[in-house]
């Protein structure tokens, strides 16, 4: 229950993607009949993502994950000549990749405005709308949160960003497979994705450039990827990552109802038997698979560690920075008090999830809560 | 990774509690931290008769408190004094790198037990 | 025969890293047991391909490619700082992944020389050690040439890179698996690799960094791979790689023997059935699966379709910049003449070739030449 | 990626040659560009009654030449003048994105083949 770490490669992605190891190898730049099959390879993937999200083949880039998609939409908008002073809007809540980008940037000489989110975890357009200066170049706000599954208002950013003439980048890796995402409908200029959160496989994302948005590549080397992106291609990887795109929008309907149905439940049954429990985020304005909790008086790490032993598995903060101490960013910047921002856990469902899973869930983390406040509280001997 | 034996602990903790008419009380941390670590010790003839634990903390912090109160437990208070926070470590099966540091705490609130003790008494 | 663009992953190869796409998915970073699977193979993985170069597992940083190894060496050394002019040498021949980046670095306001090389394709020692100036900081030159194959003495160049107290790096994407590899027999700080030249899977590569070189990474994320290539880790990808990189020092002793023999044979071969014809590079200090030819009088594509056509798969220049119709930097680089320049075709032998396919592959040869001679000479009607 | 068709042409290129006492020879190119492609024209009546070339180049500069030579063989000088890129092209079925440049050089030089054969004449 730890999907938006990562997820395993669907079957169907699997078949896909195996012939393309083996008999199929080639590399899409060769010119020869073994390249040619990679190269169609290529374009067709290329499509299939395009049309998972409203885009044109043209507007698609593969890179090597979200990180390197996030990337390549900060660093390749903002200027790399030396005393150019040039800003940038984004939202206390990102994913470390845009981030810890922005302080690289501002490393540089950049400015970045870190806008607040509420209570709820929801960027405040008005703040957003006063941090335009003459110099801001680019607004980069993440379609949904990693660890809160909080939806952000994309299209109202979008508005913004076009009558103040910016770029509009939105890091939409959470959000692809759960909610719909059409570049048009949310109005971005860059939309960054990642295979490995929709059951397709690691080491490949993308990231969709729109038409006349000029950016400067991060990597050097041959001309892949227009030049964008070089290194031979990842055909394998460009193949599972079509496949999976294509799957989910496929299957967004049916699953996002399964998993919202479950989650809610969820929801119901740890209010209905833990107390001293805080639902993280927006209510209604969130994933459908996202839940995330925190416990007074219980410290992540260790309840993480008590569901590990009962076969559950997620996450504490972010996966991604569970190795440091540190409270999460995201729980900080919604100003979770101090005795639960420390036990909070995201919960965070696949298609595969059933109902007695849920029960099952609801069961440990009861037990498991229990036995955590009774080594920690005092007043619990 | 966890050791095996780390697990173990953490998993079924001995001398949880509090020692409600304890001779010293130590407590190192705080929630804003995210851990805290409470000691309490019970002396007889310089002797750590009873030695119980609250641990709001990590794996590593519930874990190595256990093994203090194992460990101290029985001990002189010149003995318990003596142990080292490689004696935990090493009492748990090894830590995770960059773990090390938690494993202190424990220890720390032990010492900061017993120093309550000698306080009171004197 | 194409093995140098790129190569069909080894079955073995495929059986260690299937697991890792479906049941063992976890994420290196979770806290939680399937995470925990993943961050052992992480690690075996990397002390995998440490040995196998001489390194150590904390020398090893995952990358996506050969070309973002690259990259982080270059781009990592050099410092972002405005104003600050450092320079760099490498050679004319070095793969577009270092010489792009190189031409960034110029646009970013440092220095390059690029230190030409012989008739053989061999850097002058020479010039690189007048290169040498007091803002050097780094010296970059390949171990094994892609194109004609040819053998960096890297060894003599740490040399000059040590006395000078500069950072040296070699791209040995093309030199792992064919040749002994050993950072410390090399002298090199650093050293890039790709996994799919060498039967492993696409991408994903490897940086190696000598321990106290200190690099700043080129994208920003998560604190993966030490900070220096942030993204979740491409675990299937890793586990392909390590794997991959073992099989081939394993094998490497018979497999160059193998290959060098038929590559032997097709040089004799060609030689002596076809007229007006040179073999680019250096006679024995080269790759031992390398053979290139030019053709006087033949145009590369023309020649590479028609073998194409007789399912023989070469390459043309290099892959990477076989869309242009340029004549390639490399057979420029060592003054090929014009008659022979558009006509140079690279054979790269693998392992499982055969002497019946090298036969068949001279056969061929000698009709196609013959053919677009007819084609294109006016001498022959 | 090529047309079935460009590569039949390509692999049996017709009228490849050289016409001995040509009546017009046109030649565009130059070895260090890497194409060089020359048709050798006879003319009786106004009408080309042969057409033969030599190319060397790519997969697009043979196939575009053997094409024009079919494409202007038995037609009047007028007719073959007449004679576009796309009608190349389309008689090729297609070529791929980014060589459409080079279909260009086989029409050029049978142009230059005519002018060499009006320049004679006149
Ligand atoms: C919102 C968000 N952005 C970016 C990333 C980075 O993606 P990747 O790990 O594929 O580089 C993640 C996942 O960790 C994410 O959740
Ligand atoms: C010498 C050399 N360096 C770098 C590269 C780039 O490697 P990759 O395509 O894996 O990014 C290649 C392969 O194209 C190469 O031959």
């Amino acid at each position: 229950m730890d999907h938006s770490a990562t997820t395993p490669v669907d079957p169907l992605v699997m078949d896909a993607m195996l012939p393309y190891f083996t008999e199929r190898f080639g590399n899409a730049s060769s010119l020869h009949s073994f390249g040619q099959e990679a190269a169609e390879a290529l374009s067709d993937s290329r499509s299939m993502v395009a049309e998972s999200i409203g885009a044109r083949e043209e507007e698609i880039i593969f890179t090597s994950g979200g990180t390197e998609s996030d990337n390549i939409a900060l660093q390749g908008v903002l200027s790399r000549e030396a005393g150019k002073r040039q800003h940038i809007i984004t939202s206390v809540i990102e994913h470390p990749a845009v981030l810890n980008t922005c302080s690289f940037l501002e490393g540089m000489g950049h400015e970045v405005t870190y806008v607040p989110v509420d209570s709820e975890g929801i960027v405040d357009l008005g703040e957003v709308e006063r941090a335009v200066r003459d110099n801001t170049v680019l607004i980069s706000i993440m379609h949904a949160n990693n660890e809160i599954g909080t939806i952000q208002p994309v299209k109202e950013i979008a508005g913004i960003a076009k009558e103040n003439d910016l770029y509009l980048h939105t890091d939409a890796v959470q959000s692809v497979g759960k909610i719909p995402v059409d570049v048009n409908e949310l109005g971005v200029d860059m939309l960054s994705m990642s295979s490995h959160k929709i059951h397709g496989p690691k080491g490949i994302g993308a990231l969709y450039v729109r038409e006349g948005t000029t950016l400067d590549p991060v990597i050097f080397g041959g001309g892949h990827e227009r030049g964008l992106r070089p290194g031979t291609e990842n055909i394998p990887g460009i193949v599972g990552l079509a496949k999976a795109v294509s799957l989910a929008s496929e299957r967004l309907g049916t699953d996002s109802v399964h998993m919202k149905n479950l989650r809610d439940s969820l929801t119901k049954s740890v209010f209905g038997t833990i107390s001293d429990v805080r639902l993280n985020g927006h209510s209604t304005q969130r994933l459908p698979n996202n839940a995330n909790f925190s416990f007074r008086d219980v410290e992540g790490e260790s309840l993480l560690m008590m569901l590990d032993m009962a076969g559950i598995a997620v996450s504490t903060g972010s996966a991604c920075s569970s190795r440091s101490l540190h409270s999460s960013h995201v729980l900080t910047s919604i100003g979770l008090e101090p005795d639960y921002i420390h036990g909070s856990v995201r919960i965070s469902l696949g298609r595969e999830n059933t109902m007695d899973e849920i029960d099952h869930l609801t069961g440990v983390l009861q037990e498991t809560v229990a036995k955590l406040r009774q080594i920690s509280s005092p007043g619990q001997c | 990774m966890y050791s095996r034996k780390t697990i173990e602990e953490f998993t079924n903790p001995k001398n949880v509690g509090v020692i409600e008419d304890a001779d010293g009380v130590g407590e190192v941390g705080s929630t804003v931290d995210g851990d805290v670590i409470t000691m309490y010790v019970k002396v007889k003839d310089d002797v750590l008769t009873d030695v119980k634990f609250k641990t709001f903390g990590c794996v590593v912090a519930i874990s190595t408190s256990t093994m203090v109160t194992q460990l101290a437990k029985g001990k002189t208070i010149e003995e318990a004094l003596a142990i080292s926070n490689e004696d935990v470590q090493e009492a748990l099966g090894g830590l995770p790198e960059g773990k090390g540091r938690c494993s202190g705490f424990a220890l720390d609130a032990l010492h900061k037990a017993i120093e309550d003790y000698r306080n009171k008494k004197a």
